[in-house]
């Protein structure tokens, strides 16, 4: 119905790929491919018509490509029903796809350096990022963690795109032995980025979020919440948010995200409501605060 | 041959009888990126309080066997956003608006109901009575009291419009369904929307907590849709002229039509809109179709034909 | 590391916690074609009645979303036949025997009590709150009203043998379920089952009738079973000491552990040994290894897990 | 547990195939191919772990052969969910079965003229039961019907074993228009059968059984009904049958059937509780028929 909106279309896969402890798959999907930008990801159906599983799996797109019309590609590692079904997918299975979603992430106007921060499968949407900072003149460095070696996702993309990759596990498997917070302030200096881009579970952005701020870097985060719809109107992704205005509100990290500015996320507070959240249990806003919201939310 | 789908509700008519679930779609806003919003009966707002509201800690859903549990407790931005942001939006677009009210007590209620009259173009008033009810003990809502829920209606129907037709919104899981339904009638609901979402638990077998925050959610989803048509059966069997919009778990044209069969005039999409954000559109193409099938000329026809040829309750 | 699964419910010793539901097992020898039936914890065989009864009219079954709605009608042969002919069968096998009785009357449970009581080698007695209640508007189940309930828990306990344990089974939809428990937990039962089949309905959409012979039908499977952990973990945090039997959609050892976690001390597999004969071994078997994977050395550790730690309700 | 009870098992598909309107699955189920008597059934599993249709499907086993240990093959059309799944299983898929299930159909002692009547799918059965008969002597003929050509499963197999085999449609458009019964009469007569055997549809197994017994031949029917378990404890599939004693009782077509003879299945009430059906709203039965009755059970 939009042109720049997300659409629904029942894509064929091209092929499913097994790469270490993940899988990465490829559907033709012209017009998602087309109106993407990296940090935006699709929600997949899974299970089929009569699955008891309803509900979409959120990916973010690993990389696009132009061949068929279009392509798009997601990785993943199994971890429950619907990610053990995507990985029996096969060439020509239709996949019922919704895309892109979500807001994607803000680019510098300068060629900057930028530091790319992946946990696990978080380190999915870094890598057209880093294909759109590069072409900006960007320097660009990775640092990406994971449980073990192959819980690291594209690592040797990671190095082919990058000036300097670095990598942790937390068994020490591979890369340095730690999180990737351990090496991120050492990635800060010795590459003077100017910017960091983080993806992961909440704890790691929330990790990333102070290094990041003790070494005066803005950081931009996505966030992987459980998603009901993806498209904004089930209200189950929400997390608290700081806007420009000082409120903190429950936004939708579905299409208010997932990408934020990591200090605008109140981490401490992910999982609860703040007290002082707008509309919180015995919240009062002044009738200036209210009046500001209202005008806000209709701009 | 070309059915008419024209259904009429409590003195609203609506151009066909797939309308959207409230809660389950916004203001219709992000759904009409996938469908042209106006095409469908009508969209029901989500459930807009006085004050804006932040809604329930995280984890707000978990995925059950074809359903869902969430609770996501009225997070909104309150009424004046709503009148002044959403509900022009969607009338903008052609769209109908039933608008989904929630009380904190039962003079929020009419203070919505007063508000919502003023603004112009809604096609009705859905009073969700699925709220905490502050007279009775915790974790009851007024739904659970059919004197309570009663109450409510009355003076939402006092405060309202008067050429505004007021639905009440019923749950399942009540005491007496019909009961409660009866009350609402005396209280001059124009019509009955049920079922709400039915009160459930998980526990998170990784880590054996409950999945979602504070325990207990609202389950909705396939799942729930024999209880659904069973509430809209039994109240159509014993209030044939009051008009109901039914839904509970409908994902696809022939659902509508089971629910059109057990007395529904119209039918609501919840849940499959999450999974589905087209499903509108296609759920509406699909009764078409059926209807047409089984050679109806009208949808209105199909209303309580599970009832005819004496079937029994 | 073996874990030990051994449960107590109400004075009865299980070596596990995987039993049958009612009416879902037969008296154990149909399944005993699939696994050893002495291997689960009980066998809860299918409510007995004083008299034969021939049940309801065909169609008594219809698919639902991870569901089917059933309408037995309590067929059976009687308790004369049920005590010379199933109850010795499964108690020379070596299987443990929980006996539901359903009664048309207070009356009849006193009889039906005093029947089994006589009888030698019965773990307990099952009383089904979900029959017809004959003091009640037609459709009611003793459980809908929780003083007609306790009236009939009260007989069957004075009528029992005193070191019988009896055991009240509970439905989910009733006005209240933690104000039924505790009127059946004072009216002295040792135990609680919960949830019985749910009440709904599916409309056939080839002929557009009832998809079951009269309308109503009781839903069950992995579709209820939210409800059924809502129930569960409602009553064990009102009731931490009085034990329960959960069931409704148990299909995996995973479920097991979610009952557990939410309260039950034991957990019952009924409508998935239609789909799975083998199903309680196997639920056995998944569960003995979710246990030990997840560092439990006593089953019995589970039970209420989702409630420690700070959780409400 | 048992050796000649049903065993349930996960057993590779060894091929689907199409033929007309339906399709012919043959699994290695050597348990089941080597129990396996004829008139009895499977009942397989349909959707995969996380369906959301949890009843099993049932379907006459059509043929068992001695391959690779055993195989069974069953036919069927497809109608709703759980068939169309079927229709899409490969080679090499796992299938969960059921079996074999229910009463088979009773041989005669000696060499006598059967003839088979089948309607729809309802013919499956007959296959493996006519060659059972001619093994042991008897002749057989078959009388197969369905709703167009495509619809007459296994015709040119008909042909192929049996001394005639006469066919209708309703539409016409294969053999005499019109319906088993209008032909049944005649074969009878022409070949002077001794036996009726009869699988398909209630209606047609109620108009086969009067035609039977207008001609004074017995008649055994395999009834179709709903099943939830096919195991005998769901109580879904009772169906009105007189029993030796002259007692109506609702039985389980499960397992004291799905073959019962004809005269005992009480047709105009399939579908109610008759007022003299054992246990039956108001029914009394005389303490000698009670007594009689748990006598019975127990034996
Ligand atoms: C914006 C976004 C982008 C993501 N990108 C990727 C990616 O590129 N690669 C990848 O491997 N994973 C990604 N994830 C996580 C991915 O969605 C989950 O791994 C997947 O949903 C698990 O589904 P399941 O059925 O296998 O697990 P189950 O545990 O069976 O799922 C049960 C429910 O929980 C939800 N869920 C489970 N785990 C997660 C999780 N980690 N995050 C969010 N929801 C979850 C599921 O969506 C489902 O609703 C992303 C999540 C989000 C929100
Ligand atoms: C003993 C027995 C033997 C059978 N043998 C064959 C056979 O050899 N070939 C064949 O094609 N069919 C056979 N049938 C019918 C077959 O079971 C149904 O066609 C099949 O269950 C339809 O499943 P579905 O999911 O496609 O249909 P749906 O309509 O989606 O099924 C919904 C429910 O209704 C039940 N159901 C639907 N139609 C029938 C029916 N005709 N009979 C019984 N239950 C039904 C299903 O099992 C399921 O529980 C047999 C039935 C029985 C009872
Ligand atoms: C996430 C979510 C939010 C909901 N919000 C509301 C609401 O605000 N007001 C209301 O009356 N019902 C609300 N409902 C209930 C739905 O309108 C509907 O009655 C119920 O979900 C059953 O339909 P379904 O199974 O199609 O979803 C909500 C349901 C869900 C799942
Ligand atoms: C066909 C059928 C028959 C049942 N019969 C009885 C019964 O006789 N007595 C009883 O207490 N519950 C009976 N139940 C309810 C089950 O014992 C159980 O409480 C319910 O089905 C929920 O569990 P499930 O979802 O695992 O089936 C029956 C359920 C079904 C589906
Ligand atoms: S996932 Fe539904 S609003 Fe974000
Ligand atoms: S199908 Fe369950 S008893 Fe026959």
């Amino acid at each position: 119905m939009s042109d720049n909106g997300p659409v629904q279309v029942r894509c064929p896969v091209l092929n499913v790929r097994r790469v270490d402890a993940y899988y990465a798959i490829t559907v033709v999907a012209p017009g998602i491919a087309e109106r993407f930008r990296s940090g935006q990801f699709v929600s997949v159906a899974v299970g089929g018509d009569h699955s008891s599983t309803l509900l979409r799996r959120p990916f973010a797109i690993h990389d696009v490509k132009p061949d068929y019309g279009g392509t798009v590609e997601f990785l993943f590692s199994v971890r429950g029903t619907g990610t053990a079904w995507l990985s029996e997918r096969r060439s020509r299975d239709l996949l019922d796809v919704v895309g892109p979603l979500g807001r994607p992430f803000p680019l510098p106007r300068e060629p900057v350096n930028c530091v790319l921060v992946g946990g696990g499968s978080g380190s999915a949407p870094l890598f057209p990022l880093a294909q759109s900072l590069r072409r900006r003149g960007c320097r660009v460095d990775f640092v990406l963690g994971g449980a073990s070696a192959d819980r690291v996702f594209s690592a040797i993309t990671a190095r082919r795109i990058a000036e300097t990759a670095a990598f942790t596990t937390d068994d020490g498997s591979f890369g340095t032995r730690g999180r990737v917070t351990d090496v991120l302030g050492r990635v800060i200096e010795e590459c003077r980025s100017d910017a960091v881009y983080a993806c992961g579970p909440m704890p790691m952005l929330r990790a990333v979020t102070a290094v990041a701020g003790s070494h005066g870097v803005p950081v931009q985060v996505a966030v992987e919440e459980t998603m009901a719809c993806g498209t904004g109107i089930c209200m189950t992704c929400v997390i608290p948010v700081v806007g420009e205005d000082g409120i903190t509100r429950m936004v939708r990290s579905c299409v208010d995200g997932p990408v934020f500015r990591g200090e605008q996320v109140r981490f401490d507070d992910v999982g609860t409501i703040p007290f002082d959240a707008l509309g919180a249990p015995g919240w009062k806003g002044s009738s200036a605060a209210r009046a500001a919201e209202s005008a806000r939310d209709i701009a | 041959m070309n059915a008419d789908l024209r259904t009429r509700v409590g003195g609203m008519d609506l151009p066909n009888p797939v309308v959207t679930a409230a809660g389950c779609a916004g203001s219709g806003r992000e759904l009409s990126q996938f469908f042209d919003i106006a095409s469908i009966g009508a969209v029901t707002t989500k459930s807009v309080m006085l004050e804006p509201h932040a809604g329930r800690p995280a984890p707000r859903m978990a995925e059950t066997p074809s359903g869902m549990l969430s609770t996501t407790g009225m997070q909104g931005p309150g009424v004046d956003v709503f009148l002044q942001r959403d509900l022009p939006w969607l009338l903008a677009r052609g769209g109908r608006a039933i608008v989904s009210i929630a009380g904190a007590g039962v003079g929020e209620f009419g203070e919505l109901a007063r508000r919502i009259s003023a603004a112009d173009g809604v096609s009705a008033i859905e009073v969700n009575l699925s709220c905490p009810d502050p007279a009775a003990p915790s974790g009851r809502h007024f739904a659970d009291d059919a004197s309570h829920a009663a109450a409510v209606v009355q003076t939402v129907r006092s405060h309202a419009r008067s050429d505004l037709p007021v639905l009440a919104k019923l749950a399942a899981d009540v005491p007496d369904v019909v009961e409660l339904a009866s009350a609402c009638v005396e209280a001059r609901a124009d019509g009955l929307s049920m079922i709400n979402t039915v009160r459930g638990m998980a526990v998170d077998t990784r880590t054996l907590r409950p999945a979602v925050a504070g325990g207990m959610g609202g389950l909705s989803g396939p799942a729930i849709r024999p209880l659904a048509v069973g509430c809209v059966y039994r109240v159509h069997e014993a209030l044939p002229g009051v008009p109901i919009i039914g839904m509970g778990g409908v994902r696809t044209g022939a659902d509508v039509l089971e629910f059109m069969a057990a007395g529904a005039s119209a039918v609501a999409v919840g849940t499959t809109n999450f999974s589905d954000p087209s499903a509108c559109s296609r759920v509406l193409r699909e009764f078409t179709e059926a209807l047409e099938a089984r050679g109806f000329a009208r949808a209105s026809d199909v209303v309580g034909a599970a009832h005819r040829q004496g079937a029994g309750a």
